[in-house]
């Protein structure tokens, strides 16, 4: 089974590295920036598991739950 | 020797170097804000260690955008000896001044301890006045410092003796238990083909007093300074 | 003036209950503005009035503390840090500061935000921050459990949360203390610690100074985060309050490294009357309490206020908990100077108010008045609470017939690789420690040095708190909590000149928790008078209960110290083969409370050691005097764990070297007539083992005798990597490397499982 | 102009992050992972730029062509 996480902060939640890399743009004469967000994305090949077991490694494991949402989508 | 110690943003290794630089004789060092445009003036130039724009995005990506990169792009081309610490080797990595790219530490922790690296070669300014197979005492404090470069980048840096100090035992020899860090190669340091840009992870600048614990830091920079004052010609 | 009329049913008494202010508080509120609060102005009241901004429930007992002194240039609670002389011009500002509840929640950002605060409050001062030191609790990390697991992810997420914020802005972490017990499951204490260096004319004070005067907003853009944090801080922690996922901030030190270098320049260019960090209840604290201490009032104005999002409510900006912002009033005309350098600093920025002369706290979003309260009433009106304090039982004292003699070669291993006791150095190693290039004693030893290299001037740091000892006896483990910090300075060649302390506490309206806080405050300030050391700020956490109970009393001490030469400084590890050690202090007997206890017999009990001043003092002048004539090459004090712990450590080289150094050592204790774990284990305080040059035993000798003072010659330092101890006819030998593996492993792999 | 750009490392590149959750996984009993990758994830809301500036800054700054590839997206 191959499956893709992607992990994001949390729209409250700040996120110095896009707030940097938002400026960088900025600098690099990409002018219109209004929103920038970085986070993670896992890519896996897994056998034997379930659904419901990654979701359950995506809450304890892989994203923190206090400031980021995950988002898990299975790829074939 | 009038050398410049840039500063950019998230910089924190600046002044250490500043100070170690002014520890020598017939040096004149000062500090380099990285919105200025020329370095024309300097015989020497040294990006810090640090946390460039927070290190945010990767180490270094950033910080290359800095309007200060253009003159050290340009002093690069014309044989200007340009040492980048840590962060700084970082950049010169982003910037293209050096192959290869630094990532994480293999064990993902962040590092800070005294290390023992092998000098590869006195072929080089930054250790001339250091015999190869010398084994330092040098500071690391970093969490990407994992040197990394594809087959044919480490064949060529062979080739061509890029490699200029690697983790290593106090006998010199190249171990896996000597490497902080899952270096390929246990590569600590390199320079570039014209071998006047060296980037490394250990911190030079902060074994240059006794108080300190080592010395050892000492021989690079008295390495550069023989350097600019005789030329390329004298040697060991 | 906006009211609640939009909520009927919602009235400002019910709001101000939602808000924990009580029903007193909220009389109190009615009677200082003559009319009914509206919801900005009960927020308001609500974090000044909680116990993490006002010490209502502490305050009265912190008044116990020395604050004063020749050397004190700027007085606990007078500022954001005090202040303290170091000669020649140079002083130092220094203070610890908790950050328990926020890392219990998200312990990478709780501890991260925790190391940027303490560093705001220092370069507030107008100080250069130089190191940081930590003080870290956590429950047991060993074993299989969820609890243990919970632990472990708590602990390395804290450590790398301060290594993160302190390494990428600069400032080494030098030095600290980490303790692991049951009673912190749930509830860990992350105490964070700052120094920083300063000119005396450089002092910058925290007070609205002249009528219409600029106010600045500088720092990073204001956002919902922690919201209503302060009052957070201050309520116990629930399963619900994990829930209060707003609570959480991020850090994000290269802001504030360019924050920092902004004030640091804003400041010497002389044009700043007055500067505030932002911290606990942000904007609201620093506009009140510089108003406050400048006995004027501010008038600002939210729309002016940088925000992350446009759609922030005036309650929000008022209560938000942004981190690296700042207050900064300069004097008029100087305007453009904040300018220039805050644009050079790539910061955002916003003139939002000015000095007013009506003493009050006005603010307003546009033309709305959202608060008008005199200033002074939410700084310094704060209730004060005298809770009740329970009477104290001494706990029974140890009966040493019911503890059975175990095989020291055995505890000996256990001891060393007791978490508490282990090498720290894991978590050390992720701490940039060198950084700065002043670092000459890196952690690993009884106290870290410093060297200021422009002041040209050593300091050593140290914290300590037995936290066993204050369970059992909190007057008596308070006490000892300030002779042990003084112990490991004077180990290392250093004289204090300051304490700054964290109270943390269980809640105060429990009668035994409250006699806890008050017994450690006289406790702490017994010790900082006998001393003669004042104490020049600190922090209390009170409520660190979890579900379980209450945390064990940790009233942690921080002192700072000074060496005259560089000559004197001094570490606890041996130098040479040949040397001769000797044992200032008695051999001692008191097991209660002790390591050995808990580590091998699983028993947290009995009376803890006592610890006498005059005598303590008397140990440490003499330790200082012998290294000032240049006898002592090493010197380590007995903590946990005992005399054999301590010569252990001794044999062991510095860590943070690439080639760690091992020394054996032979020891004769000589008759003693107790029981051998007794002999090896207790923690009797006030002793030292140090170790010379074998040319110069006699004279060493001869001094000690000169003292009066208890001494022992225990042995000499070994080549061969063996410690053996002989006692009355029995010789116990282990080897070093052995050892060392134990001590060393320890925590790592205890972190690998 | 919404886009998301993936930035995952090259093949041949070390990726101790992802080596390391991948043991965490089987830590947590999910024993069948075979490989693991982790990247980056850039959300940005941008507007005034064309895609042939934006593939630009991916090469220029967003990733590093020496060891990672991107993948631009334009949403919406
Ligand atoms: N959390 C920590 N951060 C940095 N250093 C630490 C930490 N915990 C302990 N250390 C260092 O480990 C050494 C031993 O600590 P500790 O056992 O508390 O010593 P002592 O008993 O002398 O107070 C000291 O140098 C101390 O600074
Ligand atoms: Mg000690």
């Amino acid at each position: 089974m191959k499956v893709r996480i992607t992990i994001m902060p949390q729209a409250a939640v700040l996120d110095p590295a896009g707030v940097a890399t938002a400026h960088a743009l900025e600098h690099l004469g990409l002018h219109g920036v209004s929103s920038l967000r970085i986070g993670k994305l896992i890519e896996l090949d897994i056998e034997g598991a379930t659904e419901e077991e990654l979701h359950q490694a995506c809450r304890d494991l892989l994203s923190n739950p206090v400031m980021e949402d995950y988002c898990l989508e299975v790829i074939s | 020797m009038r050398c410049a110690v840039l500063q950019f943003p998230g910089s924190n290794g600046d002044i250490d170097a500043l100070e170690a630089l002014r520890s020598f004789e017939n040096v004149t060092a000062e500090l380099v804000w990285h919105q200025e445009k020329s370095l024309d003036s300097f015989e020497f130039i040294l990006l810090p260690g640090g946390f460039s724009y927070g290190d945010y995005l990767r180490c270094g990506a950033i910080a290359r955008f800095s309007p200060i990169m253009q003159a050290v792009q340009k002093a690069a081309a014309s044989g200007t000896l340009i040492l980048g610490i840590c962060n700084g080797f970082q950049i010169l990595c982003e910037a293209g001044l050096l192959p290869g790219t630094l990532i994480r530490n293999r064990n993902l922790l962040f590092r800070c301890e005294e290390r023992l690296v092998r000098v590869e070669t006195s072929d080089s300014p930054f250790t001339k006045k250091i015999s190869s197979g010398s084994v330092l005492h040098l500071p690391i404090a970093h969490g990407e410092g994992c040197y990394f470069a594809k087959e044919e980048t480490l064949q060529e840096l062979h080739d061509k003796d890029q490699v200029l100090l690697r983790y290593a035992t106090s006998k010199g020899e190249i171990t896996k238990d000597a490497n902080p860090n899952g270096s390929c190669e246990n590569i600590a340091g390199i320079c570039n083909q014209k071998r006047n840009v060296f980037g490394l992870m250990p911190h030079p600048e902060r074994a240059c007093d006794e108080l300190l614990g080592s010395t050892d830091g000492r021989m690079i920079f008295e390495s550069i300074l023989d350097h600019v004052h005789h030329g390329a010609g004298t040697s060991l | 003036m906006s009211s609640l009329s939009s909520s009927p049913q919602l009235t400002p008494s019910i709001l101000a209950e939602q808000h924990g202010l009580s029903s007193e508080e909220y009389q109190k509120i009615l009677s200082l503005l003559g009319r009914e609060p509206n919801r900005e102005e009960i927020g308001v009241f609500s974090v000044m009035w909680s116990e993490h901004c006002s010490y209502k429930n502490s305050r009265l007992e912190l008044k116990k503390f020395p604050t004063t002194g020749s050397k004190v240039l700027v007085k606990a609670g007078e500022e954001n840090a005090g202040v303290i002389d170091i000669g020649d011009g140079w002083a130092v500002a220094f203070k610890i500061e908790s950050h328990n509840h926020p890392s219990a929640v998200e312990p990478f950002q709780g501890a991260a935000t925790g190391v940027g605060g303490i560093i705001r409050d220092i370069f507030t001062m107008g100080a250069r921050p130089v190191f940081l030191l930590n003080s870290l609790r956590f429950g047991p990390i060993s074993g299989d459990s969820l609890r243990a697991r919970d632990n472990r992810q708590l602990f390395s997420g804290v450590v790398a949360g301060i290594g993160h914020y302190g390494n990428s802005i600069g400032v080494p972490t030098i030095g600290g203390e980490v303790y692991f017990d049951p009673s912190y499951n749930g509830n860990p204490l992350v105490n964070a610690f700052c120094l920083g260096v300063l000119k005396h004319e450089q002092i910058a004070r925290g007070a609205a100074k002249g009528i219409g005067n600029p106010i600045f907003y500088v720092g990073a853009e204001t956002g919902r985060d922690g919201l209503a944090g302060a009052a957070f801080a201050s309520r116990e922690l629930t399963e619900e309050s994990k829930a209060d996922r707003p609570a959480v901030q991020v850090g994000d030190p290269f802001r504030e490294k360019l924050l920092l270098e902004a004030c640091l320049e804003l400041l010497a260019s002389g044009c700043v009357a007055g500067i505030q960090d932002m911290g606990a209840a942000g904007l609201t604290c620093s506009t009140c309490e510089t108003a406050s201490r400048g006995g004027t009032g501010v008038e600002i104005d939210l729309d002016l206020v940088p925000k992350r999002s446009a759609d922030l409510t005036s309650y929000e900006l008022l209560l938000s908990e942004s981190q690296e912002r700042m207050l900064v009033i300069v004097h008029q005309g100087e305007e453009a100077t904040v300018q220039r350098i805050f644009e050079k600093w790539e910061l955002p920025y916003g003139l939002i108010g000015r000095v007013t002369d009506d003493g009050k706290m006005k603010v307003k979003r546009g033309k709305d008045l959202v608060v008008d309260i005199p200033a002074r009433t939410l700084a310094d009106e704060a209730p004060l609470y005298q809770r009740e304090a329970a009477t104290w039982k001494a706990p029974a004292p140890l009966d040493l017939t019911t503890v059975a003699e175990c095989d020291p070669i055995i505890v000996l291993h256990q001891l060393l690789a007791h978490p508490s006791i282990a090498s720290k150095q894991w978590i050390w190693r992720q701490y940039d420690h060198t950084v700065q290039t002043g670092t000459v004693v890196p952690p690993g030893s009884d106290a870290a040095v410093f060297y200021v290299r422009e002041a040209n001037k050593f300091l050593a740091a140290t914290s300590d708190c037995n936290a066993i000892y204050c369970s059992l006896d909190p007057h008596e483990g308070a006490k000892i909590a300030v002779a042990e910090a003084a112990r490991n300075l004077a180990c290392s060649g250093a004289v204090p000149i300051g304490a700054t302390d964290n109270l943390n506490f269980g809640n105060p309206h429990k009668p035994e928790s409250f006699y806890e806080l008050r017994a450690a405050v006289e406790g702490i300030s017994e010790g900082c008078r006998a001393f003669d050391i004042p104490v020049t700020g600190g922090n209390v956490s009170l409520y660190n209960e979890s579900q379980l109970a209450s945390i064990d009393p940790t009233p942690t001490v921080a002192l700072v110290g000074l060496i005259e030469k560089r000559e004197q400084i001094t570490t606890q590890f041996f130098k040479e083969p040949g040397d001769v050690i000797f044992l200032l202090g008695e051999l001692g007997s008191e097991l209660g409370g002790s390591h050995y206890l808990l580590a091998s017999h699983g028993r947290k009990e009995g009376l803890p050691p006592r610890v006498d001043f005059e005598y303590e003092k008397a140990i440490h002048k003499q330790l200082l005097s012998l290294i000032r004539a240049g006898l002592v090459r090493s010197a380590h004090d007995c903590s946990e764990g005992g005399l054999a712990v301590a010569l252990a450590e001794a044999c062991f080289g510095d860590s943070n070297k690439a080639e760690v150094k091992l020394f054996g050592a032979c020891i004769d204790l000589g008759k003693k007539g107790i029981r051998d774990d007794v002999a090896l284990f207790n923690e009797s305080q006030s002793r030292i083992i140090f170790s010379t040059k074998a040319q110069q035993v006699e004279q060493v000798e001869q001094e000690l005798q000169a003292s009066g003072l208890p001494f022992t010659r225990l042995g000499s330092v070994t080549k061969e990597t063996i410690l053996s101890i002989q006692l009355d006819e029995k010789e116990y030998s282990w080897s070093t490397e052995i050892l060392h593996q134990s001590w060393f492993k320890a925590i790592p792999h205890l972190m690998q499982a």
